[in-house]
């Protein structure tokens, strides 16, 4: 799907997802502004063997509406897919949510490296509280949104969390999506090696040690809320890893213990939360 | 009481607002898809589209969207497929939809949009000008102004051909209220469209990119040949003219012939300004009316025509001077520049004969404001 | 020749919707015409003028009417601030004013026939009953007209503007 | 209508040969690589392909950024300085 020689970073973790929408059959790609639209190819070439729509940030569920409904009055099989990360998940959120609103038969991905990215590491509203970025150089005061949550309050058709560190899940998840009709959300979640501040050999064990302390809870709703089994065992406190070894990030260097302790307070409270839908 | 006035032409008359001319002139051009927004006085367009739709007279997907951003992202995907595509908008609508006029027409998608002029805030105004259409002149646009229902019907259809065409998105205007909800009689012309053709469209297995992002020299060479593909357009206007209606393509010249005084306009109160021509006529002036049908591509040639004394006369201004009177300006004419009816400030007639016979007795400053 | 009328009603009396008809009922006699409502945001019981232009020749002006030939007003308790030589009255009795005035008793017409709208009595039909007798507009043209502008109400509709059209005086 | 402006075709090496980013190169052991293919999913690049003995690696384009390594259960893949 993403052909060798790319623009992405060392260890990127939107290529690695990117790589896997081979597995979604007839996909015209839509792709705001963000690291996705580089890594997708610089004119006059292309990185992607699909076709890919360039448009600006908060048009994307839009622009996919009108691609998906157009193949379908012109007669022509297509999987519409709205690729974007969680800068264009928050300018664009209107549209989006619209987009779930109205059922529109599009996949949207959200690759989640909890900034912006493209743009020099800005904070976004998925940025982790206390991360520092750009514009958070304390670290950021307001709490992470929940998009996934807020996607799955929709009653969607389709909605999971994934991570680029359960390639196979994700896999699955995208592979469910692509055989379904309607709104299908997946949430990636996405670690970014120069953005968080970490070697580019750690994108997969950072993204998995999220999931392993609890920090990414992988889940899938298809008319009835899941566990995904690549990460229902963290449900458990005890199954848990200590949340300093996933904090171990340039961005969270400056954590004290309590805030830790706050952090996890925090995710338990993720958990539970979420639960309630299951 | 009976009178055969309104009985030439072929097609069927009905009594119907600009709005409703729109409508039916869509229906005609048989769109796939329609996105909108409502936002006052634009809504009975959509609103009568989306009816059609639901009786099965029209065969469209009708998209109801949450913003004008996504009514323009809807038909920019939806152009972008293949599919012939319409929507409608008026003043905030447009500001907030601009980033997508540009994207739709740069990407050179053919697309049509009515656009029922109306003052952008602030203060909250929901009356006609044309402060809204003419903030599209940089986008890459065709615009075009009605003056009547009759020719808001017939711009329509002639935009999908043009558009479809020149591969340029179009904009018909229609002045809100004086024009979007009076009913007036057109004529349903038996108009046919060509089927739906584009440069180029996106369809699965495509192994190919659309705006990507550009270095070098390939985004000015977009923005150049559109530019030049604009100003080109003005040819397939001119052909197409005869059969949607006959106007006389970009402009429409109003007693014009042996005139020593012309006003330059553009809109729906052009009818009140003729009428008032016509009484100056009466007492022996001679003056008349160069009407802008199009703001883009802009009547250069026409312009350059005209006799030597120009009043024009602006619904929309930048800085103190008038739009309009701006760019006839930038023709190389001599211009007196009168900005009046802005918040859909109401100017008749006896407004027009006072202000054309001070503009003919060489009373008018350089730049007025009729307040 | 130019008739310009100026309709004074409230809105959701039904004043829109009369200048519609009598526009397109003077359309089907080979009139050119023109219906225009008060432009701005439309509230239910606030005083809105609606225009409406008949000639035998094409209109072109769109400004609103300054100076109409008839004035119809559909509540008495409005203000007449016309000069119009002819004022079209719902009223139950004559009323002396300059103007030569014609008047019908258009709420009784519009209650008996049903035509209310929660506790508002809707005048479009009777009104343009009345209107069009004073414009000389065929009762059969309003009857088409009215067919045209509202579909299936128009049966209803038309009973309460013919017998407008009859009853109306002048004084 | 020139479209060359606003359309761009796949191919590889859209951003060059990649493989000279690297400071680092991936070495993979035949004897110890199992063929699991883990490297082959997380390679951000898609540039490790099922060999004969072993996996093998396309170093036009690698840009070294190590993942390979770390997914790699059999510890068959070393990172060797170019």
């Amino acid at each position: 799907m993403i052909l060798p020689g790319n623009a992405s970073c060392q260890g990127c973790p939107i290529s690695m997802a990117m790589r896997c929408l081979d597995v979604i059959k007839n996909p015209v790609l839509v792709i705001p502004a963000g690291c996705s639209t580089v890594i997708a190819g610089l004119h006059p070439k292309s990185a992607m063997k699909a076709p890919v729509v360039h448009v600006p940030f908060p048009s994307t569920l839009a622009v996919a509406c009108g691609l998906s409904e157009a193949y379908k009055k012109l007669g022509v099989e297509a999987n519409v897919v709205a690729w974007m990360g969680d800068g264009a998940a928050d300018i664009g959120f209107a549209g989006l949510s619209a987009s779930a609103a109205r059922r529109d038969d599009v996949i949207t991905v959200v690759v989640d490296n909890e900034a912006y990215m493209n743009t020099g590491t800005q904070a976004s509203l998925s940025t982790f509280w206390k991360a520092k970025t750009t514009t958070s150089p304390a670290g950021k005061t307001e709490e992470r949104r929940n998009l996934s949550l807020i996607m799955l309050t929709h009653k969607a058709d389709y909605v999971a969390t994934a991570s680029v560190g359960y390639i196979r899940d994700l896999r699955k998840k995208l592979r469910k999506a692509g055989e379904m009709a309607g709104f299908r959300f997946i949430h990636i979640h996405a670690p970014c090696p120069p953005g968080w501040r970490f070697p580019s050999e750690k994108t997969v064990e950072v993204a998995r040690k999220a999931v392993m302390s609890g920090a990414w809870i992988l889940w899938e709703y298809d008319g009835k809320l899941r566990l995904s089994k690549a990460g229902e065992k963290y449900a458990l406190k005890e199954n848990r890893i200590p949340l300093a070894e996933y904090l171990k990030q340039g961005r969270f260097l400056h954590l004290s213990e309590r805030d830790i302790r706050e952090i996890e307070r925090k995710i338990d409270e993720d958990w539970e939360f979420l639960l309630r839908f299951s | 009481m009976r009178a055969e006035g309104n009985r030439n032409g072929s097609g069927v008359k009905r009594l119907l607002t600009s709005n409703e001319a729109i409508a039916e002139a869509v229906k005609i051009a048989k769109p796939d898809v329609i996105a909108a927004y409502p936002i006052t006085p634009q809504s009975p367009i959509v609103e009568k589209l989306a009816e059609m739709v639901e009786s099965g007279e029209l065969d469209a997907s009708f998209v109801r969207v949450e913003s004008e951003h996504s009514a323009m992202a809807v038909i920019h995907g939806a152009a972008t497929a293949g599919a012939r595509v319409f929507t409608a908008t008026s003043s905030h609508g447009l500001a907030y939809m601009f980033e997508m006029c540009w994207w739709i027409a740069g990407s050179r998608l053919p697309a049509v949009m009515a656009v029922a002029t109306r003052s952008i805030g602030a203060p909250w105004n929901i009356h006609g000008d044309h402060t809204d259409i003419m903030s599209l002149r940089d986008a890459g646009w065709i615009i075009g102004m009605a003056e009547s229902a009759q020719e808001a019907f017939d711009m329509t259809l002639q935009a999908f051909a043009v558009s479809e065409v020149v591969n340029i998105p179009f904009a018909v205007g229609i002045d809100a209220f004086t024009m979007s909800h009076t009913a007036e009689i057109v004529e349903i012309r038996n108009a046919k469209l060509p089927e739906r053709r584009q440069a180029y469209r996106i369809l699965p297995g495509m192994e190919v990119a659309v705006n990507a992002v550009t270095m070098g020299e390939a985004r000015m060479k977009a923005r150049y040949d559109l530019a030049i593909d604009l100003e080109k357009s003005a040819e397939v206007i001119e052909r197409t003219d005869g059969e949607f209606g006959s106007y006389g393509g970009l402009v429409e010249k109003y007693r014009l012939e042996d005139a020593e005084y012309a006003v330059v306009m553009a809109g729906g109160w052009c009818g009140d300004a003729k009428d008032a021509i016509d009484m100056l006529r009466d007492e022996g002036v001679r003056i008349g009316m160069l009407r802008l049908r199009f703001i883009r591509p802009f009547p250069e040639k026409a312009v350059k025509e005209l006799p030597s004394e120009v009043l024009v006369v602006d619904r929309a201004n930048t800085g103190i001077k008038g739009i309009l009177g701006m760019e006839t300006a930038a023709c190389g004419v001599e211009v007196k520049n009168v900005v009046a009816g802005i918040g859909g400030l109401d100017v008749g007639i006896d407004d027009f004969y006072r202000l054309f016979g001070k503009f003919v007795d060489g009373k008018l400053e350089k730049v007025e404001w009729l307040i | 020749m130019l008739t310009e009328v100026t309709i004074y009603c409230r809105g959701g009396q039904g004043g829109v919707t009369a200048a519609r008809v009598l526009a397109t009922a003077a359309m089907l006699q080979g009139y050119y015409s023109q219906a225009m409502p008060q432009f701005g945001p439309e509230r239910r019981g606030a005083r809105v003028n609606t225009y409406l232009r008949i000639s035998d020749r094409p209109i072109r002006r769109r400004s609103v009417i300054k100076n109409p030939d008839i004035v119809a007003v559909f509540d008495r308790k409005i203000e007449i601030d016309s000069e119009a030589s002819v004022v079209i009255l719902n009223s139950p009795e004559p009323v002396q004013i300059p103007s030569r005035t014609y008047y019908v008793n258009a709420t009784e017409i519009a209650e008996r026939h049903g035509l209310v709208n929660a506790g508002w009595a809707i005048l479009s039909a009777p009104m343009s009953g009345a209107i069009a007798r004073v414009l000389d507009i065929e009762i059969s043209a309003l009857k088409e007209a009215m067919h045209i502008e509202l579909g299936e109400r128009a049966e209803r509709s038309f009973k309460a503007a013919k017998e407008a059209y009859e009853v109306i005086k002048w004084t | 209508m020139d479209l060359s402006p606003i359309l761009s075709e796949a191919t590889v090496a859209s951003a060059g040969e990649t493989g000279s980013w690297r400071n680092y190169r991936p070495l993979v052991s035949s004897e110890l690589c199992s063929k699991c293919g883990n490297c082959i999913v997380y390679c951000p690049e898609g540039v490790i392909f099922e060999g004969v003995d072993s996996v093998e690696i396309d170093y036009r384009f690698c840009k070294g950024c190590g993942v390979c390594r770390e997914v790699c259960g059999q510890k068959a893949i070393e990172m060797v300085p170019e």
